[in-house]
């Protein structure tokens, strides 16, 4: 279903959509099936002239079945879907693959502001680019990434990437992504952060490792480089 | 009540309160041992052991309907749920994927401080 | 079971989870921060230890007022609610001695996370104290009038609950160090 | 519930005494009358509820037509939008949905359905709506301090509702938190009330088993909020010293932690969920069994799953934290115990269903709403699991698939159950029936836009819409037409669905006005509260009723009439 509105653009996003697919069509099934039931019972037993309505206290084991059946078969479905759900969340939240290269990500009112290990690959060094609210990374490149908020919660959201995390004031919050395709993407703040909520915007591009190698280089130099991002408005 | 209930009772009434002071003094004089089980025993066990006196002796929790004693232990088992569920995130410094630097380095200091400031304590 | 003891079991088991909230969360931080220790040093534990056995003798006179009262002496009852009311206002003063001297001390309510814990559990404690206390002196007219003597025992458990509360107040606050 | 004898309460006596000569302020303000105190509910969480829903009449026009002058409002400012969905959703969780489902209806049916004359403790039952009262001006005069109203989500997460200099609404804030925590201890008040009222005055010869399964909703509510809303009362005190006077609570650099505060804010949060749910699903399974002259398919499984669901639902509370930075092994623990508790809610709407089979069903405006109930709460039901499951709500956390769920619920609770138990009870309530064409024109006026309103929005969740943005159009990605389009949808059926509200109003004032007088039992329907004259006095019954029956002896064989009221010897 998701990718038919945004493509799936980091390498875990085909695993977020099969179990988003999966729920859809198992609890699909069953609220179509008891919506048909419902109706028809409705239409069935609607009230005819002379014809009085049945005494059933449902407390036999016969009348039962018709509850417990299915509710065995729900229980059933809800394992499957616990299975699926809990190793999507352990492959993205829980484990954390070796990265290539980490990025620091900090979240304040109301601009996303990155670090990037500059052409020496380490984070804290004096090479290190700083962009705000927008962020350039390599594709099929597994990053790192350490997130962090100035004042209050964000919520650090790419859509494409299928990748939400909420940025904890006091906290520094380590999670990953690998790009998997080119192209610029949006970067959300989706936790309410005061009056600039509606623009706390950003852009995040992917580029191949040429544009990539390129861009480092342009930026280096330059200790800080605030790239007024085309979302948000000003 | 009957007669008689009421008179054990009142002697029951002073000798509990009697038995909670020197229970009050042992869980006051537990720190002086300097052992920090200790104190915990005393000052925690020691503090179990009072409310339950008061709640059976003196609120008659006992002589009340069962259900009472249940409402109660349900809502400290909520309270316990609440601790499970919260503490690994708020009662720890680094987790999972996440550290706490302002509670880390807090820490530090006060170790730093609290070394000499036990030394003075003694 | 009366419908008043029955409400004021549902009372104290909604105030269970109220400070059992509070109380929670004073602990993960206590476990957590080594400055609370250093903080809690300056705690003065004998006002403590002198303000719980006050509100130890108090629940013991209101018990014994609930005893009286069952013996259908309302003024006995009165008397001994009297004490309890005493008790309470005796643990009342003893407590603003003490957050005057720590305040002067410089420890407020603002400095630090212990204290932030500290005067707000003992206040909301003592708000149940002051709230009980003045309940009380209601009791106590109508018991010397031989009145709804039922509501002496009521008092007494919500007075027992509270004490209760300080029974585990007095070692988180005062002991642990 | 062990033992039943019939109210011990004294108070209706003093009240019998000077009823007759009471005046204007002691009948209808300061009464201790359970019908009166109800109705104050009734018409103070009506009221909230219109204003609400006017609130979200203007944030609705400024997401779908952004920076243009909305009629009745003007220009919407930044600050002006936080407030207003701030406001929606506090108002109508705490000030629409709880005094309306469980202190209106609770008031009102509970003494009348056990055959007692009143709540045990009048006064209490007074001084918790004076309390709820209170709390509600609060709220509104939040809106009108310098800084304006809150605009932090009524969730408040803190730093953000913490400080002022965050939020800037340096009042605003202040108030919300202290009517929240008000409104809290009125429903403690009342809460007690009815646990109290349920465990002692039922009427001679009700065993528990023949208590209405919406009189046991409401005390398992009731039960259900005492227990899990003490962490956030204590919570607010917290957040109002850390606005106030500056403690640390929440301040992560002075050694506080703001998940802290999400922690005790959603181990309330999600039990109240089932707070208020609990309370409609009995009003339509009573409104049900009574329009399908049907017995209540298995009584007691209703009866454990209620008990389940509550337990359940305080081990939960997490997956509301699922990326709030909570650790994430905790993540799978939750997610566990969420999609449990969807067993025993399908559970529930299983038996609603099956006790339509073999009924004779009249579709009587209370039964299309109670109906409606079950049809809409499926969908918000199943769009639970794909939050509840850990995996896919990475994604789909705070976008708009989130709030079409959870108003999937919500108004189905909130709106369909009120609509449902007021019209069924309408009668009782005024003594005077209401008129069906209208009811059946405002129904389906309403029903109709609410699927038009929500079902848009799933879709512009699923493309990735996140919430309380003013302006999408500052994202690229949902900037599309489609996705524009879907919204100014949505906000054109909210404004029709609004404006056929017009038809519920002129509806219940005509017929109090002119309305067909209603006869003791209009529905021929079997509870207690059948009994006493519509409306009921003051002390509610002429003698008091002895309970022989269930309350759901419908069509049972071997009788004349298809219903067999609880009091009837045989």
């Amino acid at each position: 279903m998701i990718e038919h509105f945004l493509p799936a653009a980091s390498s875990f996003a085909h695993e977020i959509d099969f179990t988003f697919d999966l729920i859809f069509w198992l609890v699909g099934f069953w609220f179509l099936l008891s919506e048909a039931v419902f109706f028809w019972l409705i239409f069935r037993f609607r009230k005819k002239d002379g014809v009085r309505g049945q005494y059933i206290t449902g407390e036999l084991k016969s009348e039962k079945r018709w509850i417990t059946i299915p509710h065995g078969l729900v229980l059933l479905c809800d394992v499957v879907i616990l299975i699926f759900a809990i190793q999507t969340w352990y492959h993205i939240k829980q484990q954390l693959p070796p990265a290539d290269e980490t990025v620091r990500i900090v979240g304040q009112q109301w601009a996303w502001s990155f670090e990037l290990p500059g052409p020496d690959g380490k984070l804290g060094t004096a090479d290190d680019i700083r962009t705000v609210d927008e962020l350039h990374v390599q594709v099929n490149r597994l990053y790192h990434f350490k997130l962090e908020a100035r004042d209050v919660v964000h919520s650090f959201s790419v859509p494409a990437f299928r990748l939400k995390q909420d940025a904890m004031p006091g906290r520094v919050i380590t999670g990953w992504f690998k790009p998997i395709q080119t192209g610029t993407f949006d970067i959300q703040c989706t936790q309410i952060c005061g009056i600039g909520h509606g623009i706390m915007g950003a852009r995040l591009v992917v580029e191949t490792p040429e544009q990539h190698a390129a861009w480092i280089a342009e930026h280096s130099t330059t200790s800080v480089a605030a790239v007024a991002s085309p979302s948000a408005g000003e | 009540m009957s007669q008689h209930a009421e008179t054990e009772h009142h002697i029951n009434y002073v000798k509990v309160w009697a038995i909670l002071l020197v229970l009050l003094a042992i869980s006051v004089a537990g720190p002086m041992f300097g052992h920090k089980a200790v104190t915990l025993v005393t000052a925690f066990g020691i503090a179990v052991v009072k409310a339950v006196m008061v709640a059976r002796n003196f609120m008659h929790i006992n002589l009340a309907r069962r259900y009472v004693t249940y409402l109660m232990m349900t809502m400290l088992v909520f309270m316990l749920l609440f601790f499970a569920g919260v503490s690994p995130d708020v009662m720890k410094l680094a987790g999972h994927n996440w550290v706490k630097p302002a509670w880390v380095e807090a820490n530090a200091a006060a170790d730093a401080a609290a070394g000499h400031g036990e030394a003075a304590h003694e | 079971m009366p419908t008043g003891r029955l409400a004021v079991w549902w009372v104290i088991a909604s105030e269970i989870v109220i400070f059992g909230g509070l109380l929670g969360s004073y602990i993960m931080y206590r476990l957590a921060h080594d400055a609370f220790a250093a903080a809690a040093a300056h705690t003065m534990m004998p006002i403590g230890a002198t303000n719980t056995f006050v509100l130890l003798t108090s629940s013991l006179f209101a018990v014994l007022g609930h005893q009286a009262a069952e013996q259908g002496d309302g003024p006995k009852a009165g008397r001994y609610l009297l004490l309890t009311f005493g008790g309470a206002l005796t643990f009342v003063a003893i407590k603003s001695i003490e957050w005057t001297i720590e305040i002067r001390e410089g420890f407020t309510i603002s400095s630090g996370g212990f204290w932030s814990f500290y005067y707000t559990a003992a206040g909301l404690h003592a708000l149940h104290v002051i709230a009980g206390a003045v309940i009380m002196l209601f009791v106590a007219r109508d018991a010397f009038r031989n009145r709804e003597l039922h509501r002496v025992e009521l008092i007494g458990i919500y007075w027992h609950f509270v004490d209760i509360v300080w029974i585990f107040l007095f070692p988180l606050l005062y002991i642990a160090k | 519930m062990a033992q039943s004898h019939p109210a011990p309460s004294h108070a209706p006596h003093e009240a019998h005494g000077h009823h007759e000569e009471m005046s204007f302020w002691s009948k209808y303000v300061f009464s201790t009358d359970h019908k009166m105190i109800a109705m104050q509910y009734m018409v103070t969480g009506m009221a909230m509820g219109m204003v609400a829903a006017f609130f979200s009449y203007v944030f609705r026009m400024e997401m779908a037509f952004p920076n243009r002058e909305i009629p009745f409002w003007g220009l919407v400012t930044p600050a002006q939008y936080n407030a207003l969905i701030t406001n929606h959703g506090a108002i109508m969780v705490f000030w629409v949905a709880m005094p309306v489902l469980i202190a209106a209806f609770g008031n009102f049916l509970i003494p009348l359905m056990l055959g007692a004359d009143d709540m045990v403790f009048p006064k209490i039952n007074r001084l918790s709506y004076q309390v709820f009262l209170l709390s509600a001006l609060v709220l509104i005069s939040s809106w009108f301090v310098p800084g304006g109203g809150f605009g932090g989500a009524w969730t408040m997460y803190p730093p953000l509702s913490a400080h002022s200099a965050y939020s800037l609404t340096p009042m605003g804030s202040t108030l919300f938190v202290t009517a929240v925590a008000l409104e809290f201890v009125a429903f403690l008040l009342g809460g007690i009330n009815f646990v109290t009222t349920a465990m002692n005055s039922r009427a001679p010869g009700m065993k528990m088993y023949d208590v209405p399964i919406v009189v046991w909703f409401i005390v398992i509510a009731s039960i259900m909020f005492m227990a899990s809303v003490g962490p956030l009362i204590a919570g607010a005190i917290m957040l109002l010293f850390d606005q106030t006077i500056g403690t640390a609570f929440f301040d992560p650099n002075r050694g506080g932690d703001p998940l802290l505060w999400q922690h005790l804010f959603w181990f309330f949060g999600h039990p109240e969920v089932y707070v208020v749910l609990l309370p409609a699903m009995g009003i339509v399974a009573d409104v049900m069994a009574t329009f399908a002259r049907k017995k209540l398919f298995a009584y007691k499984t209703i009866l454990y799953t209620a008990f389940a669901t509550g337990v359940l639902s305080f081990t939960v509370w997490a997956h509301h934290q699922f990326v709030a930075g909570i650790d994430p092994r905790m993540a799978n623990i939750f997610t566990v115990t969420t999609l449990l508790i969807s067993v025993p809610i399908a559970e529930m709407c299983f038996v609603y269903i099956a006790t339509l089979y073999g009924g004779s069903i009249s579709l009587t405006t209370p039964m299309l709403w109670a109906l409606s109930f079950v049809g809409e709460f499926l969908i918000g039901g199943v769009t639970g699991i794909f939050l509840g499951s850990s995996g896919t709500d990475i994604y789909l956390h705070d976008t708009y698939f989130v709030l079409a769920h959870f108003h999937y619920t919500f108004f189905p609770i909130a709106i369909i159950g009120t609509f449902a138990g007021f019209t069924y009870w309408f009668p009782k309530m005024s003594g005077k029936m209401l008129n069906e064409t209208l009811g059946k024109i405002h129904f389906w006026g309403t029903i109709i836009p609410f699927n038009g309103i929500f079902l848009p929005l799933f879709v512009t969740g699923i493309a990735g819409d996140q919430r309380r943005i003013y302006d999408h159009n500052n994202f690229p990605e949902l900037a599309t037409p489609l996705l524009q389009h879907l919204r100014e949808f949505a906000t054109i059926s909210l404004v029709v669905m609004l404006l056929f509200q017009v038809f519920f109003f002129v509806n219940v004032f005509w017929s109090l006005w002119k309305g067909k007088k209603a006869e003791r039992n209009p529905w021929k329907a079997n509870t207690l509260e059948w009994v006493a004259d519509s409306p009921p006095p003051h002390g509610n019954f002429r003698e008091m009723p002895t309970v022989y029956r269930g309350p759901y002896e419908y069509s049972a064989p071997g009788r004349t009439e298809d219903y067999w009221p609880q009091n009837v010897p045989n």
